[in-house]
């Protein structure tokens, strides 16, 4: 069994501040980390390892800074981490960063055969969920997004059965092998790395692949140049007015209760909605 | 894998005195492991923010081609006595504190440990972080052969353990060390606040000439209420530290909020003008242990040494610690280094720790000012009453009153004996040369 | 060495100390917080309950240690910075401490 | 089958495409939220020659297309097939993609939802175009006229506004609820319409060469998952007395949403951990967030700052929650909780929700 992970290392957005003035980030002491969900996506190709023998290999886009981030994965149980960094990879959008991430798929599984690739369902710097949906479709491989559960797994046979969750319910779904998943945090918990992980990870150096090696991409599908979109403005969400403020005391309850219902109506936040147009994502 | 979790030595704990005694052992080429218990080195560790660099020069004596992340230089020190309302203020700045690398520099901890460390696995050593140390494995003679992890399959062996764990040394005590815990009349809470500010508007406001000079100031007096303990404002690169330590005893015994304190002390109009329009950045504690020379727990057991606050190495009086830390982790790691030569780790072997270090300034310093926590604990009003005695008697000398001069001699002393007896001033002036010559 | 001379604090001293709401400070502190291992506990509740000064409540610098409206003391141990003054500081050593779990607990930035 | 023929750049139309989201037969309301802003960025991007199209795949979906005619679609592309029957990422991608490129819409949009987001970047994928994803608003950049999609970044830290400057259909997903939802046509106006049609297209694609099959459906089977709920409820300090729990649930569940706590209530071992909001626990962001009883330290703040639309009851005037509360009631929330229950309860049975 060959498993491939694609994580990335974002900065910790629950730390994270916006410099008022600029409207940029401030890097300074915002840790970075894993992507919360592609950890879980790790956990998920170690215990399918430790149940069917074979490899978990882990990869990123980044700057040589996200080295850290595959020793990280390392510690928590992959076999091997590639560093795709390059200045020509910098500046790259979902698509670009698509392209480069399948480009160094195809690479190891011009090594040898991969059974899943693993996802996590989005970043949490970006939030897009763009980048997995993006390689399935590049690598031709089926793709199922969401995923929460991998109710059977056969390399044999080259299948699999995966829970995956939409706003309808859970979808049980059977899928050909290699498949791509991009996997919510409920796919596995995460297990407390042994030691012995944590010391392979402290003397592990991850490959480094660049834009020329191993893989000669095409410098047009790269970073800004292979990026359609580009950022227009970046701006802090404008400061909230004070919001309205009303006292039973003053006002009595009935009145209160009244608006209250009345504003969160306006502000469609209640969950009733129209009945004709309560279609499959309707209700909350 | 097991034959992979064996090593010359262990190290517990990323801090100063355990990197130090780290890269010691490496460079003597010991295969060297060190435990952290944090995300990285340094990710626990807090302190004032000023380090001597002497120390740090003996252990890579090419640190300062290393780029160490420090903030400022230190170019300016001293103090400030500070009454509830005015501040007598003592500095001294020169040529003398310039030329590269300073004597002494401000600096973070969590930004300054993971270089120190990443300077420990240049030199060899394997850093294993996110892993707390639960136990020292001893055989059944009692000598140390290793230590346990919180980690599954978490067996650590090695000869020789270097206790570097930090003020809260559990493991010390563990071995049976320690004698008890540390006593809350002899461990100082330290609470900090680092505070964001553009650094041309610190160069302004402390009348640097630029981000190659710092000051550092430490402060007594209404800083703490007057009760025993020191407060402190040093310039960082692009932010203020600032802090307030007192013996937890007094907060103890006066139910103080120790940011209480510290807000306080950010309020008082000697200061506050420093700090306005600032960012906080973070806000921390940390104990220092001052229980001093005559407390200080065993340094060594039978393939165990104990470095730095786990065996309260701190000169409170001269707010040095990382710079003793270092030391003493140097020092370990050579007596480690000749045991290994010797192939002795018995304790009787590795007393040469302790030869060394009473050797050195660490426990020069340590036994000369071994009193002063005596002093201040049993003294506890004598900070308040001389600092505000200070500033009333320099607001006389400083004012004219239309009375003569001899007549003001007199007021300053009668405001002087206004607070305490002739005997009294006598006595604490005995107690404090005895507690400086030692 | 000698007797401990604890003069109350005067009352203007004490009259000068700020509120600070402790939670505002700790907002920016970065926590990996472990929810199923709590590394601080009490020993025994009925020590709180006979502990009148409850010093804990004001000395822990992060406040980890609150009144609940029954008049309980809880133990926010997700806040701790990992000081130990509370481990030496609780006049009947009433507090369990122990290091959270490598990799968990407080990450200071700057230190 | 096919549509009109298909005009020079310079003359032909400008084609504004959403997506109608449906499954099982059923649509999503994004679906008609996106028509109506297509319909508004039609007149501010070329009022003579912007269009606006629906494209909808299924299988017997025809009455939908009939549907999004009369929520203000010009004309509508249409595959209806077996393979479609269920949503699948690659016969939907597959048969959406042929499409844009046979038709070349200027700007697509898609809901932001989980069948929305996992087929729009394949889409994108496929055509080799840009896609912005999860938007919150849209408009026309008035200089340079192509789509200005604003989303949220970095946790609801920071607002992006992104561009696709050159390649086309210029793509995006929009997140429900943040646009409004428009009145729908009266039938008799849609016959009235000539240019209101709905286009067949064939998929070109056939069952054996899906890899990937639904089993089943394990409907609503959703975990509480409090990062994501739409609606939380939450209780901190002022409840004083777990007896207050209760009925804090009672009003989630009045609200369809979800309970959840600040910080002194999980100390005080009323509720796990999971249920915590805040600087200690957990980030969400719903769409209501109702402070009952919590004082709004920034401790707290932090965790739930990024909701919609927070609604905080408290006793104390000058308690901080106030300052981001879009609405805050000063008040007992033992007085204040039950009577919206019960007025929520009414609501609903009596059935007075006339839209």
């Amino acid at each position: 069994m060959h498993a491939v992970v694609a994580i990335k290392q974002v900065p910790d957005t629950t730390n994270v501040r916006i410099d008022p003035d600029t409207g940029t980030l401030i890097r300074e002491g915002v840790p970075a980390i894993v992507n919360p969900y592609d950890v879980h996506a790790l956990e998920m190709a170690v215990r399918l390892k430790e149940r069917f023998g074979g490899q978990v290999t882990v990869l990123t886009m980044g700057p040589p800074k996200a080295a850290e981030a595959l020793i990280e994965c390392v510690e928590q149980g992959a076999d091997r981490a590639i560093l795709l960094s390059d200045r020509k990879f910098g500046g790259a959008d979902t698509l670009a960063t698509s392209y480069v991430l399948a480009g160094a798929i195809e690479a190891i599984r011009a090594e040898g055969p991969v059974d899943l690739l693993l996802f996590g369902k989005q970043a949490i710097d970006g939030d897009t969920a763009q980048v997995g949906p993006g390689v399935a479709t590049r690598l031709g491989v089926p793709l199922i997004t969401y995923a929460i559960e991998i109710e059977a797994f056969d390399p044999l046979a080259r299948t699999a059965i995966v829970h995956r969750r939409t706003e309808l319910g859970v979808e049980v779904l059977e899928t050909a092998l290699p498949a791509l998943l991009t996997v919510e945090k409920e796919i596995a918990a995460i297990a407390r790395a042994p030691l012995p992980n944590l010391v392979r990870a402290a003397r592990y150096r991850p490959e480094v692949w660049d834009a020329a090696q191993p893989v000669a991409f095409d410098a047009a599908k790269l970073g800004i140049k292979g990026s359609p979109t580009v950022v227009g403005r970046a701006f802090t969400p404008a400061a909230k007015a004070p919001g309205e403020q009303i006292e039973v005391a003053a006002l009595g309850l009935p009145a209160v209760i009244e608006r209250a219902l009345t504003r969160l109506e306006a502000a469609g936040v209640l969950a009733a909605g129209p009945p004709s147009a309560g279609g499959p994502g309707g209700g909350p | 894998m097991g034959a992979d979790l064996r090593f010359d030595a262990i190290v517990v704990g990323g801090g100063p005195a355990g990197v130090a005694a780290a890269i010691t052992m490496a460079k003597g080429g010991l295969d060297c492991v060190l435990i952290e218990r944090g995300r990285f080195a340094g990710a626990k560790n807090l302190f004032g923010g000023v380090l001597y660099t002497h120390a740090l020069a003996d252990i890579l004596p090419d640190y300062w081609s290393r780029q160490p992340p420090f903030e400022r230089p230190v170019t300016e020190q001293g103090y400030w006595l500070l009454s509830p309302d005015s501040a007598m203020r003592i500095l001294h700045k020169g040529e003398c504190y310039k030329g590269e690398p300073a004597a002494a520099y401000t600096a973070l901890r969590a930004r300054f440990d993971p270089w120190f460390a990443e300077q420990a696995v240049r030199e060899g050593v394997l850093v294993i972080p996110k892993t707390t140390v639960t136990e020292v494995r001893r055989d059944d003679q009692g000598r140390a052969i290793g230590v346990a992890t919180d980690r599954p399959e978490g067996e650590v062996s090695a000869p020789i353990v270097v206790l570097a764990e930090g003020v809260n040394n559990l493991l010390t005590q563990q071995l049976g060390l320690a004698r008890g815990d540390l006593p809350p009349r002899y461990v100082a809470l330290a609470v900090k606040e680092v505070i964001g500010l553009p650094s041309a508007e610190i160069e302004a406001r402390f009348g640097l000439a630029g981000p190659q000079e710092g000051v550092a100031i430490d402060i007594f007096g209404d800083a703490t209420l007057g009760l025993p303990g020191t407060a402190f404002l040093y310039t960082d690169t692009k932010a203020v530290s600032i802090g307030v330590g007192l013996l937890l005893e007094e907060l103890v015994h006066h139910n103080l909020r120790p940011y209480e304190v510290l807000a306080r002390f950010k309020a008082h109009p000697a200061v506050r003008p420093y700090l306005a329009g600032g960012t906080p950045l973070e806000y921390g504690a940390h104990l220092i242990p001052e229980q001093g020379y005559d407390r200080m727990p065993q340094l060594v057991a039978d393939g165990v040494l104990v470095v730095g606050d786990a065996a309260c190495m701190v000169d409170a009086l001269h707010r040095e610690g990382t710079n003793l830390a270092m030391t003493a982790g140097r020092l370990a790691g050579e007596t480690a280094l000749e045991a290994h030569r010797e192939q002795d780790f018995s304790a009787r072997a590795l007393r040469a720790y302790r030869r060394r270090l009473a050797e050195s300034f660490v426990l020069k310093d340590l036994k000369q000012y071994r009193r002063m926590t005596d002093l201040l604990d049993s003294t506890p009003d004598l900070l308040g009453t001389y600092v505000n005695f200070i500033n009333e008697a320099a607001q006389r000398y400083f004012t004219a009153h239309g009375i003569p001069k001899r007549e003001m001699e007199a007021e300053i002393l009668g405001l002087l004996r206004e607070r305490r007896s002739f005997l009294g001033v006598a006595r604490d002036l005995m107690r404090l040369l005895r507690g400086m010559r030692g | 060495m000698s007797e401990r001379k604890h003069r109350p604090l005067a009352p203007e001293l004490e009259a000068s100390l700020p509120r600070v709401d402790v939670d505002d400070l700790i907002a920016p502190l970065k926590y990996y917080v472990d929810d199923d291992h709590p590394h601080l506990w009490i020993k025994d509740p009925a020590v709180c309950t006979g502990c009148t000064a409850k010093p804990c409540l004001a000395f822990c610098p992060v406040g980890v240690y609150r009144l609940d409206r029954r008049g309980q003391v809880m133990v926010g141990y997700q806040a701790c910075v990992e000081c130990g003054s509370c481990r030496v500081g609780c006049p009947f050593l009433n507090i369990g401490w122990a290091l959270p779990r490598g990799g968990y607990g407080i990450a200071y930035k700057f230190g | 089958m096919s549509g009109a023929p298909e005009l020079t750049a310079e003359t032909g139309p400008r084609r504004i495409w959403v997506l109608i989201e449906q499954q099982g037969g059923r649509v999503h309301p994004v679906s008609w939220e996106l028509l109506g802003a297509a319909r508004r960025l039609a007149v501010e991007l070329d009022a003579d020659r912007a269009i606006v199209e629906a494209v909808l795949l299924g299988q017997d979906v025809g009455a939908i297309a009939q549907e999004a005619l009369r929520y203000g679609a010009r004309r509508v592309h249409l595959i209806e097939d077996p393979v479609l029957a269920d949503y699948r990422n690659l016969p939907y991608a597959v048969g959406i993609s042929r499409l844009v490129q046979a038709h070349r819409p200027e700007i697509f949009l898609i809901g932001a939802t989980s069948l929305g987001r996992d087929l729009a970047s394949a889409v994108a994928t496929r055509v080799e175009t840009g896609l912005t994803a999860d938007c919150t608003e849209l408009t026309i950049d008035p200089k340079l006229q192509i789509l200005a999609a604003t989303r949220p970044t970095f946790g609801g830290n920071l607002m992006a506004t992104i561009l696709c400057r050159r390649h086309r259909p210029q793509m995006a997903t929009v997140r429900p609820r943040v646009l409004p939802l428009p009145e729908p046509l009266p039938p008799a106006e849609i016959r009235g319409e000539t240019r209101g049609e709905v286009v067949r297209a064939p998929l070109g694609l056939v069952e054996a060469e899906v890899p990937l099959r639904r089993l089943r459906l394990i409907p609503g089977a959703e975990r509480v998952d409090l990062e994501y709920a739409e609606v939380i409820v939450a209780g901190g300090r002022g409840l004083g007395d777990r007896d207050g729990l209760p009925l804090l649930r009672q009003l989630a569940e009045a609200l369809g949403g979800v309970l959840a706590v600040s910080r002194p209530l999980v100390d005080a071992g009323w509720v796990s951990v999971e249920h915590q909001v805040g600087q200690t626990g957990k980030t969400v962001r719903p769409k209501l967030y109702v402070a009952a009883g919590i004082s709004g330290a920034v401790q707290h703040r932090v965790g739930m700052s990024g909701a919609g639309f927070i609604l905080a009851i408290n006793k104390d005037p000058h308690a901080p929650i106030f300052q981001i509360a879009d609405l805050g009631i000063v008040g007992d929330l033992y007085e204040v909780v039950p009577a919206l229950i019960d007025d929520l309860r009414a609501r609903r049975s009596g059935g007075d929700d006339g839209r």
